[in-house]
Order: C-alpha cells, then structure tokens, then sequence
C-alpha cells in the first residue's frame, strides 16, 4: 500500500467527520490501524468511540440523521465510494457488537446464517465452517453437543463468543468488537479477552472499551478519545505509562468518566 | 337543489306545539305508552303519536322498532302497552293469542316487484308460482324476453313474506334467493339487478321498480278493498286485554279520519275504514 | 446478485402495498365525505327526521350519540381505571389473575352483536326497562371495558418504574403513590384510549339495535327533566344514534331523500370519528406537555 | 461542640425507633380501600363475561334441551326451515358461510396487512410512524355501518357489472371485511415487528445481509407469533361482524357455491331474524344457538391466541 | 470491630441473605455501618451491592421473587419485624437512586409531595422545608427563581440533586445512595461528592458506587463484595493501600471487573 498508508496499515481513516443532524459526534479523525493486531478505543461515554466503529463498516448508514464525512481507506479502497458493496463490505468487515444479539433460531442456524446467504449452500461445507468457527470462538466443546439447541439456551458469555464465531464464520479479514465484554461477568470477560489474543494472528481487531485494564492488557495500540476529539493514539504501553496528552492523563489516572 | 331542502322550516314540531297550546283537550292520564314492534308499521305509529301528543299536552306515547316477533311478546309479557305486527297474533307460535285484543289499524297490499326492463307486466298465479318454487328461472317462459330471474325473498321469519306466500304463492315453498330484512334494500335490489324479482309493500314502490299485476288484477285500492287482489294484510296493534287510558285515546285516534286519510295515505297503506271485505287470522274473507 | 435484486422487487412491492392502502382509505374517506358533503349544514344537523317527507334532519340522533357516549364513559372509565389499576398494580401472579386476563381478553373478542343479544336479554327484558339509552351505555360499557382496562393497564405499566420506587422510598403508600405518581403520569395515555374508545362507541351499531332501540321519540329540547318521555336527558328512553340511524334509514326509509340522508348521516359519523382520533392525539400530547412542564 | 451532638443524637434515636413503630391509621385505611375498589372493578369483569357465557348459554342450549334438536343436525344439516312442517334446524350455510368470508378477508388482509407493517417499520420508517401508522388507525374507528354502506353503493355494483352477476356475494363480504380488519392487522402486526431488538437487525446486517433478507430471516422470524397474532385478532373481528357484511353478503340460505354466489352467516342469520320471532319459540332459540355459536368461536380464537402468546414467550 | 456492634452502629446488619427465586445474590452478611459517616459499598457489577442497600429500607418488598433472610437492625429496631410500619420506616431511611428520578412535577412539588403526605400542610411550613432542603442539597440558588418549573427542565445532575433534597425534606437519619454519580458528567459528579461530604455531619450515608476513586474520595469505611459475599470491610484507607484479601487487592488493582 502506497503513498498515504504505511507499510501494515489496513485501514486509514483521513480527516474523517461524523454527524447525527446538527451533532458534531467525531471530529476530524486521522488514523492508521495496522494489520494483524489489536487496537484499543478508550474514552468516556459519548465521546464517539462507537460511532467511530461503526463509520468503519457503514453500520451507520442505517442511521437516517448521519452522515460521514472524510474518507475510510480500507486495503486501499474507499469504503463510501459507490462502487463499493456494502454488503461485501461488511463481511470482510465483521463487527460484534456490546450486547450479544444471538438470532432467535439455533446454534448451528446462528453461524450458517450468513455464509448460506453469500452463497454457500452445500451441507458438509456448512458443517465444517461451523465447527470452525466454534472452535476459533473457542465454544465448540461448550457446544457441540447441542448445535440444535436455541442460541438463547447459552449463558451471556457463551451467547457473546457465538457473536463472534457468527462474526468469524464469514472469514472476515477485519473485527470490530464494540465493548464486547461489558455485559459480562469477570469469568466470561476474561475467556473474551484470551480469545481476541488467540484471533489477532489471523485477524485485525479493533476493540472498544471502557474498562482501561482491559485495554492495557489485550491492545498493541490504544486510542483515546475525548468529545469527538482523538486526544492521543500510540502504543499501548505509553498511553498507559507516559501519555503524551495531559488530558489522557487526567483520564488514565481516574480523574474523571 | 339542495340549498332549498336545507330552507325548508324545520318541519312538524313548531307548529304542533303551537297548536298543542291552544289546542283542544282531550283528558290524558298521563301514562306513559309503549308501542313496540312491527318496523313496517313503525313510520305510522310514530307519525300518529307525533299528532297525538301535539294535540292532547301531557300524553306520553313511546314508539319503538324491534320487529313484529318482538312487539307480540313484549305486548304478551306485558313489557309493552302495544305490540305492533304485521301478521296475526294466531300465525305466531308461542303466543297467548286469547289474551291480546287486535286493532287493525291500517292495510298493506304488496305486489310482486321487478325492475321496470322486465317487458311482462302481468303473471297469473301459477306462473308466479312457478317463478318463486324455482320451477320458472327464465323470463323468456312468461312471455317475456330470454333473461335469467333472480329471486329477492325476505328472511323466514318477516311479515310480508309470510303474506305474500300465504295469498300469492298459496303457500308453496319458496326457493332460496337472496335475502333482505329490509323493503329498502330489496327495492334496490331488484330495481339494479336485471331480471330481479321479489315483493314489496305497494308503499314502497317507486319509479325505479314496477308492480306485477296478478291474473290481470292491479295491486291498486280499488281491488284491494274489494279483494279482487289478495295479497294484502292487516296491521295490527295489540293490547293485552282491552285497551285502557292513553292507549285506548291514542289507538281511537288512529282510526280517525284524521290519520286514516291522511298519514295512513300518505305512508302507503290503506285505510281500514275503507276496507269492504274483512278476513280473519284462517285467511277466510267475508263481506263487510 | 440475486440477493439485491430480491432486495430491490421486496422493496417495490412494499411500497405499492403501502400507496395501495393509502390509496384505499383516501377513496373511501373522500368518496363518503363528497356523496354527503352538501348536507352538511346547520339545520340538516339540528333538525329531527321526517318519516313521510324530505328534508328531514339528523338532530336528535346526533344529540342521542353524544348523549349516549357521555353516558357510557361515565360508567365505562371508572370501572375501566380500577381495574387497569388492580391489573398493573395489585394483581398477584397466580390463577385468579390469569383468569381475569382471560375474561378481558374474552370481552374483547366478543362480537359486538353477542354483546348486544346479552343486552337484550338483560337490559332490556329482564329489567323491563324495554330499549333505553341506559341499556345501550351499558352494552357499550361492555364492550369498551376491556379495552380502557387494557389501555389504562398498558399506560400505568409504562410509567417508568423509577417513579414508583422514588415515591415508595419516600415512604408514601402504595395507593397513594398510585392515585398522585403513576396515574397522573399515565393519563396522557389513558386518555388517548379514551378517546378512541369513544369514537368506538359513537360508531358502534349492531350492539345498539337490540339495546338503546331503533327509534327516538320526539325530543323537546326545552325540557330537560330526566324523567319525562320527551327530555332529552331521560336516560330511560330509546334512542336511535347515528350509526343506527344510517342503518335504519339505508333499509326502511320511506322518504324520497332517503339515500341523501344516509349519506349526510355517513359522512357526519366519518368526521365525528376523525375528531375523535385527532383530538386524542392532540390532546394527549397537550395533556403529557403541560404535565411535564411542570406548573399543576 | 461534641458534647452536644452526642446529646441531640442520642434525643433523636429513641425518636427514630419510635417514628418506625408509629402507623398512620388515615393512610392504612386509604390503602386498603383503595385497593379493594380496584378489586372489585376488576372482579366486575369477571361477572360481566361469567353472566354473558350464563345467559347465552342457557337460551342457546335450550334448542338442544328443550326443544330437542340435535346437536349433531344444528351442526351438519344444511337445511335451515325452522317455521316449516317439519321443521328444521341445520345452521351448516351459515357456519360456513362465516368461515369462508372470514378466511377470504384474512387472505386478502394479511399479505396486505403484514405487507404495510414492514413498510412502515423497516422500509420508510419516518414516514410510517408519522403518517401511515396514524392514518391506518383512522381506518380502525370507522364504524363498519360505514363500511357496509360504502360497500353496498360502490363494490356491489361494481362486481355485478365486472362479472355480470348479482353483486351481492362472498366476494363482497370478503373484500369488506378485508377492508375492516386491515388496520387491526397492520397496527398490531407492526408493534410486533417493531418490538423485534435492533439488536438483531444489525447482527443481521452487519453480516453482510440485505434488507430484504434480514426482514424476511431475522425480523419476520422472530416477529412471526406478533404477525400471527395479529392475523386471528382480524379473523376474531371479521367472525362476529355483523352488520357491514350482512349489506353486501345477499344471505341466501344455502351452502355457498362460489365466490360469486351469495351467502349467509351466523351474524346476519341472527340480525335479520331476531327481531322477528318469538321469544321462547324453537326458532328464537336457534337463533339463540347461534349466538352461543359466536361466542364459542370468540373463545377459541382466545386459545389460539393463547397459544401463539406462549409460543413467543417460549422462544 | 469488637463483638458484634461498636458503639455508634446504627446499622447492623446480621447474617443476612438476599434471594431472587433460586439466586443467591447476598450471602450472610454480618455488618455494622457507623452513624454520621460515610460507608462505602464497592465491588464488581452483579455482586450484590444494590441488593443489599435496598433490604436496607425494604425496597426489595416490591420485587415479588425477593426473599431476604437475618436480621437487619436500624437504631436497635428489626426492621423486618411485624411492628415496624414501612412507610415510617421508609422515612428514617431515605433513599436515591442510580438514575435521577424525580416526579413528573413541578421543583416545588417535588419536594412538597412526601412532606404534604406525611401530614405537613401549612403552606409556610413546607415554603420554608423546601428552601432549607434545597439549601443542603446545594441546589436553592440554581433553582429558587423557578420553582414552578417542571423537574424535567433541570440537567441531569440537577436532577440527581433535586432526588436529595427531595429524600432531605423527609428528615430522615439515613440515606441511602446507589451510584447517585454514575450517569452524571464530571462537573455534576463532584458536585454531588461535595454535597456528600457535606452532609455526612448530620446523616448516615451509605453508598454504592463503580467508581474507586470516588469511594477513595469520600468514603471513611469500605466495603468490598464479590459474587454476594463481603470480601471486606474496614478503613477506606486500608482498603485502597493494604486490603487484607488478595482478591480485594486484584479488585483495587484493576485485574479485573
Ligand atoms: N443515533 C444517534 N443519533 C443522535 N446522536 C447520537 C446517535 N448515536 C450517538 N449519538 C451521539 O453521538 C455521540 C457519540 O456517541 P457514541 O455512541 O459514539 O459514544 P461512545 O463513545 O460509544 O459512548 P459509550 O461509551 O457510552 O458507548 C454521543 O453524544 C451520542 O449522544
Ligand atoms: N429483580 C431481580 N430478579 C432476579 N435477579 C436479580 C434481580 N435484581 C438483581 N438480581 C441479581 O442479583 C445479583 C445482584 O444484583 P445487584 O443489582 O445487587 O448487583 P450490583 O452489585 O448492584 O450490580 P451493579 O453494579 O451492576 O448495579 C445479580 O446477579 C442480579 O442479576
Ligand atoms: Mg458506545
Ligand atoms: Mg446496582
């Protein structure tokens, strides 16, 4: 990749602004995420960390009031221009959101959803691709034995793993992973967390977060946001340690959000 | 048009007060009168009471529909000071006909009704035996042109049918066709349908639909009275045992010359008192 | 590719449903109200019907629907409020609730003509009152009870719980915490149900036949004793609403303007209905605003 | 400065004990009565659907006890004389006369009815709730003697002319009908679309889906007891409607033949003859039967919607 | 902490425990909070905190399946016992909520309607009770010229505020606070730390709350709760530099939760 992206950069997002009607929710952002690795958002509430995802696989398209502004390179294509399909687009763009949203239907049936619909339809392929899947989600042994049963039948942990193996199962190159964890308990944060560690070799992961330790623990880089604004995007172990930005400071230390 | 029908004073009520204050005095008790029943008869009735309280300040009289079947029982259960039918006490089963007093206070002839394409004008009795049996369904078999034949009946339980098949039909079974509570419906009915026959009362009758004669006979005043044409019935206005008070002023006061030429003409019935013959609840019709 | 495609052919045919269905009440609502538009004048509304001639009015009928709605509201909103309240707020989770919900689900599936026989089974030979307007609010009462129950129930249950906990934790009871928190903040909601329930009643025809009756006596709007035959206020006389009216006039009506009198009638009932649905939409906005603005 | 607090504290503590035993006799009455009333409206509902059940119930069983009809011939003969020699009571014309009007109006409303639901929540959605949504519930409040007369002046006619027939028929009442319980299957089959989690859809799309496949897997899926549901409410009203389908149904009192033939139905049997008969005669009472018929019906559709309700609970 | 109770206990809590149909969300706890100082309740979202202060005033009656076990002892008195009255109860023991919940009425009415229930309805009277409430609560100079307005028109920390003052007018001993900051914005937030620390002179406070820092702030006791069952109580001070359980330690230190 050329000229304006670096050398692992996958996405490149370039003066990018985003509105709902008249708010002003991000501001102006310029970043590159690398590939192959874990990117932390952090930032209070409401600082645009969401809305910034989800500019990143036009999720906010379904919002009638935004609209985007800037451009979003991903592997050196435009994600906004009209020749892109959106609905290619999100598949190599996979996103799992805060609160798992398993389909009201069976396991088997949460995973082979999407790949049937782009066109695979043989039933030892889907076989496979689901227990694949289970497996990189590292849920299978959880659930192999009842792939009938209701996804609403797991526990919230389970249910958010399915998210992301559902997610997994469309062979995505990119994850983003909207506070993932926050629902859950520290048991089920903590089988989340291993799990996007053992993902990053195959997949860039971009992961919003409120919990800093979380952050410092499973990201390489970390971004931090502040009203619209990114304040501060660097390594990981710096923004922790010696941030740059007095405000990330004030933020890290727990002065306030 | 309109703007003139709109102007038109707003009508009956002022004036019958007016008179009803300086009016004549007839005593009234005061007692409130029920009339319930007969929805056929009910334009009548309550055209009569509207007259009779502006005449007699203080009558209370209460008109009410529900149908022939309702004002027999209510009339019987005492629920009601009247009951109002179309048919006699006697045809009704269920009724204690010994106990309730009839007044007859009006005649209704009816007439087979078609629409005015239909080129026959007359049928003889067989043929529209025939017609309403299901025997006859083409107009082409009466002399008229090759035309399919509706059938418009009223429900089992109405009045008119009852008469119309009882004096029209000798009392043969219909045939199933459409049917409508309602002498409205049934004149729109048949007046819209090609081909459509049924019956209505002669009150009813417009320019959209035409009367049938039977055997020759015109369904008109003259022959009525004379029972010439027979397919005419009484409506009645029961009380249980004979009438007292309001009731009996209000009933004298319908048989009146003031009402029978005039509100009973007017709605399209026959006067009683014009009648020649009289015919009992058999059907066994006797000169006056 | 197929997949737009079919994304595209879904969204073509949904919306030619939609145009399709707004095309429809359009037509019907403009057909009825242009067929009567020119009977819409002051006297047509004031005077009372003729049996024998034209240019009768539909005065007495208009005054028995509204007569008749405020009668039934009377009974129908206070029973239909206790027991939105009991459902929202006192019902256990057992068998006997279960059973209630049952009945009022039952109620509101009931034909309104069943309803009507059991009037006239009831409010009218049993109590031999014969047809009065009380025997048709009550019937109506019974068919809109389940539905203010349901309305009032649905309006308490989404006044947010946090209000009743902050009243409760300022120690006040329970029924008083219904009656001054929950209520009040319920009663845009009640009301919008109110007031479709009244369009209901003021549309409601088949009930009515066999209960209020299909006749009206002479009304004599300058006497409003409630016990003389010929007040309007008498509350045991038969009444003949609109509804019933346009029935009745469309299959007996013996003047020549019969048919222009039940279009007149139609297109009065229509608009009263569209009064009826935009004012509780109005009104509960109103109601909601100047509550939440404070200043009672 | 210590000293003092201890004072006024220890002064309050036995206050604080106090104040939690005292009860408020005012307020303890006020909240029993309260709730009782509610009770009682409550219960009065009950009463109110236990004395309908009784009173139908008793006139319409008398046909079977008293009169002797039998149960078997009041369902399945489909001769209805009931003032004939002898007479008869076969209800079938209109029990099935019934079903197919309201089967006919379901099958032209719900397509529509479901159809105009995801448009006005998944397609055009601020157009929907401002316009269409309220627009639809107007059609509710229209009283169905307005529907029956419209029918009878304009969809009358026009069949008879399009197919050269009398007009009055199934079709008809079936078209009307459709039209009456539109509404109700759109408003209530759109809260049920409306109340599937956003959640989903954005699972849904964020795979990669389509609209019109996230509707018709995801939302209409997980909507389908809610559309179900809304379906036998239109069917429940379309069942007891009387007068607006007795304007245009023609009852003829026959099996029906055809979607062009007249028919009849229980609702309008019981119309055009109640008022009629005598009270207490068989035929009163078949009529009666027949109004016990309604009400049957109206509690099964009440277990179906029963049914449906725990369906949706269970997923 | 000596036998059972110390010499200011005004709560004492003892063997209690919550269950919500088969869950056991509380587990035997056995405490005692200190009159006229600020107590602290902090743990991981789940472990029982809310649970726990709401037995505290009874407000887990209104959840059907509640059932709670032990004693819970205010100023001597079981207040689970037959004879004390719930409203009264309620009134010793008052109580704010997470959210701000104020009525859908006026400012003015807001405080006036528990006041008026309880028998105050001299207009003077409750003129002055709803100044001298709204004094405390830090708010009376904000508000007082409209007092007629609507609750709604207030910010949310306003509105939190206004839940104070409104729990204040009742003149209770108690007050019981469940993250009353935690959907405030930084400014509100440590105006309602300030009023805390202000009013801790006259009433007991007890509150739950996310955030570390905050309980550091003000807080002189500290209880930590993990999964129902308190791991901790003692100094706050102890609690923050050297819990005695390593599972307090993890907490404090950000290893999970
Ligand atoms: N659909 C929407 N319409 C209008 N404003 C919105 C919408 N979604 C978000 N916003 C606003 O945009 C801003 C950024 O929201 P966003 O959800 O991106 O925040 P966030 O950083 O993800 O916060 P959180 O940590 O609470 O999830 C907020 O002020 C929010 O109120
Ligand atoms: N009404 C209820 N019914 C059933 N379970 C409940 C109910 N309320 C709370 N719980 C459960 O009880 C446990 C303790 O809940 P509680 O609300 O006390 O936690 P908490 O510590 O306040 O958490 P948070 O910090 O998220 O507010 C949780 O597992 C919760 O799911
Ligand atoms: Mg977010
Ligand atoms: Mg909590």
């Amino acid at each position: 990749m050329s000229v304006l992206t670096m050398q692992d950069t996958i996405i490149q997002t370039n003066n990018v602004n985003v509105y709902y009607g008249e708010k002003h929710a991000v501001k102006n952002i310029s970043m590159g995420i690398e590939k192959n690795s874990v990117t932390a958002f952090i930032g209070p509430s409401g600082c645009g960390k969401s809305t910034l995802l989800r500019s990143l696989n036009r999720m906010n398209d379904l919002v009638p009031s935004c609209r985007v502004e800037g451009s979003i390179i991903v592997d050196g294509i435009d994600i906004n221009s009209s020749q892109v399909n959106i609905e290619s687009l999100r598949q190599v763009v996979g996103m799992v959101f805060q609160r798992a949203n398993p389909f009201f239907k069976s396991i088997y049936e949460n995973i082979a959803f999407a790949p049937r619909f782009h066109g695979m339809t043989n039933k030892r392929d889907l076989d496979e691709l689901v227990e694949s899947s289970l497996r990189k989600a590292a849920l299978w042994d959880e659930v192999k034995d009842r792939l009938r049963d209701s996804a609403l039948s797991l526990s919230g942990g389970q249910q958010q793993r399915l998210c992301i193996a559902r997610a997994i199962a469309m062979q995505p190159t990119i994850l983003l992973l909207d506070e993932p964890a926050s629902a859950l308990d520290p048991i089920s944060t903590m089988k989340i967390e291993e799990l996007v560690m053992q993902l990053k070799d195959e997949y860039t992961i971009v992961i919003v977060t409120h919990n800093l330790h979380q952050a410092a623990r499973i990201s390489a880089k970390t971004a931090f946001f502040l009203m619209g604004e990114m304040i501060e995007m660097d390594e990981t172990g710096k923004i922790f340690t010696s941030p740059e930005n007095e405000k990330t400071e004030a933020y890290i230390s727990g002065r306030f959000g | 048009g309109s703007g003139n029908t709109a102007q038109t004073p707003a009508p009956a009520q002022q004036p019958a007060q007016e008179k009803s204050s300086s009016g004549s005095t007839t005593k009234t008790s005061g007692e409130p009168v029920t009339a319930v029943g007969s929805t056929a008869l009910q334009p009548l009735v309550e055209q009569a009471a509207k007259d009779f309280m502006a005449k007699n300040a203080g009558a209370q009289i209460q008109v009410q529909g529900g149908g022939s079947g309702t004002g027999l029982s209510q009339v019987a259960s005492g629920a009601a000071t009247i009951g109002n039918s179309d048919i006699f006490a006697e045809e009704k089963k269920g009724i204690p006909a010994n106990e309730l007093v009839d007044h007859k206070v009006a005649v209704v002839g009816m007439a087979a009704a078609v629409s005015p394409q239909v080129k026959v004008d007359n049928l003889t009795k067989q043929q529209l035996i025939d017609i309403f049996t299901g025997k006859i369904t083409n107009w082409k078999d009466v002399g008229g042109e090759d035309m399919k034949i509706t059938l418009v009946n009223r429900p089992k339980s109405s009045g008119t049918r009852a008469t119309f098949s009882k004096f029209a039909l000798d009392g043969k079974e219909e045939a199933e066709g459409i049917t409508e509570d309602s002498s409205g419906t049934v004149r729109k009915i048949i007046a819209e349908t090609p081909g459509a026959i049924g019956y209505l009362a002669l009150s009813y009758f417009n320019d959209s639909v035409k009367a049938l004669k039977l055997d020759g006979m015109e369904a008109n005043a003259e022959n009525i009275t004379t029972n010439k044409y027979p397919v005419w019935a009484y409506e009645h206005m029961y009380t249980k045992g004979e009438a007292t008070g309001d009731a009996k002023a209000f009933l004298d006061f319908i048989l009146t010359d003031e009402v029978q030429k005039k509100t009973v003409t007017e709605l399209g019935f026959l006067p009683i008192t014009d009648m020649k013959v009289e015919r009992d609840a058999e059907g066994k019709v006797t000169q006056k | 590719m197929k997949a737009r495609l079919m994304d595209r052919a879904a969204t073509v045919v949904l919306t030619l449903i939609a145009i399709l269905i707004i095309g429809t009440l359009v037509g019907l609502l403009g057909f009825i109200l242009s067929q009567g538009w020119h009977k819409l004048n002051l006297d047509f509304l004031t005077s009372p019907p003729d049996i024998v001639n034209a240019g009768g009015g539909i005065g007495p009928q208009l005054f028995n629907s509204l007569y008749l709605l405020v009668l039934t509201m009377l009974i129908a909103l206070p029973l239909g409020i206790g027991a939105g309240i009991y459902m929202a707020e006192y019902a256990p989770d057992n068998k006997i609730t279960q059973f209630i919900r049952m009945s009022i689900e039952v109620l509101s599936s009931l034909p309104s003509i069943v309803v009507g026989l059991f009037g006239l089974l009831v409010f009218v030979n049993m109590t031999g009152w014969g047809y009065t307007l009380f025997g048709g609010a009550l019937a109506l009462t019974v068919f809109n009870l389940p539905l203010l129950v349901r309305v009032t129930e649905d309006a308490l249950r989404n006044v947010p719980r946090s209000q009743k906990e902050a009243s409760l934790a300022l120690g006040i009871t329970k029924w008083r915490t219904i009656v001054s928190v929950i209520l009040p903040a319920a009663l845009p909601g009640i009301i919008t149900g109110a007031i479709l329930a009244s369009g209901r009643v003021f549309g409601e025809a088949a009930a009515l036949l066999f209960t209020a009756g299909m006749s009206s006596p002479n009304l004599d709007f300058t006497d409003f004793s409630l016990n003389s035959t010929t007040s309007p206020l008498n509350p045991f006389r038969p009444a003949e609403t609109l509804a019933v009216h346009i029935w009745k006039v469309n299959s007996e009506g013996l003047t020549p303007d019969a048919r222009d009198v039940a279009d007149g009638a139609a297109a009065v009932l229509i608009i009263a209905v569209l009064l009826f649905n935009l004012s509780a939409r109005w009104f509960g906005n109103w109601v909601y605003k100047k509550m939440t603005s404070g200043s009672n | 400065m210590s000293h003092r607090t201890e004072g006024v504290n220890t002064e309050r503590q036995s206050m604080i004990a106090q104040k939690m035993l005292t009860t408020n006799k005012r307020q303890k009455t006020e909240n029993i009565t309260g709730k009782t009333i509610a009770m009682i409206c409550a219960g009065l509902l009950v009463i109110v659907v236990l004395s309908i059940t009784y009173f139908i119930a008793s006139k319409g069983l008398s046909t079977f006890f008293v009169d002797g009809v039998s149960i078997k011939e009041f369902l399945t003969h489909d001769k209805w004389d009931p003032e004939g020699e002898p007479s008869a009571y076969g209800v079938l014309p209109f029990i099935l006369g019934s079903f197919f009007v309201t089967a006919l109006a379901a099958l032209i409303a719900a397509p529509l009815g479901i159809g105009a639901a995801i448009f006005m929540t998944e397609i055009f959605p601020g157009f929907g709730k401002k316009v269409l949504k309220p627009v639809i519930e107007l059609l509710v409040g229209i009283p169905s003697v307005v529907y029956g007369y419209v029918g009878l002046t304009l969809l009358v006619p026009f069949i008879r002319e399009q197919f050269d027939v009398l007009g009055f028929s199934l079709l008809a009442g079936g078209l009307v009908l459709a039209l009456m319980i539109l509404p109700t299957i759109t408003s209530v089959a759109a809260d049920a679309i409306e109340a599937v989690p956003q959640d989903l859809r954005n699972a849904s799309l964020a795979l990669g889906a389509t609209r019109w496949q996230t509707i018709w897997n995801v939302v209409l899926h997980s909507a389908l007891p809610g559309c179900l549901t809304a379906i036998v409410l239109g069917m429940s009203r379309a069942f007891g409607e009387a007068l607006a389908v007795q304007m245009v149904i023609g009852n003829t009192t026959k099996l029906p033949g055809g979607l062009l033939e007249p028919i009849s139905t229980l609702t309008s049997g019981i119309t055009l003859n109640m008022g009629n008969t005598i009270q207490g005669t068989p035929y009163n009472n078949a009529l009666w039967s027949m109004a016990l018929l309604l009400l049957a019906m109206s509690f099964i559709f009440i277990v179906i919607l029963r049914l449906l309700g725990r369906k949706r609970l269970a997923k």
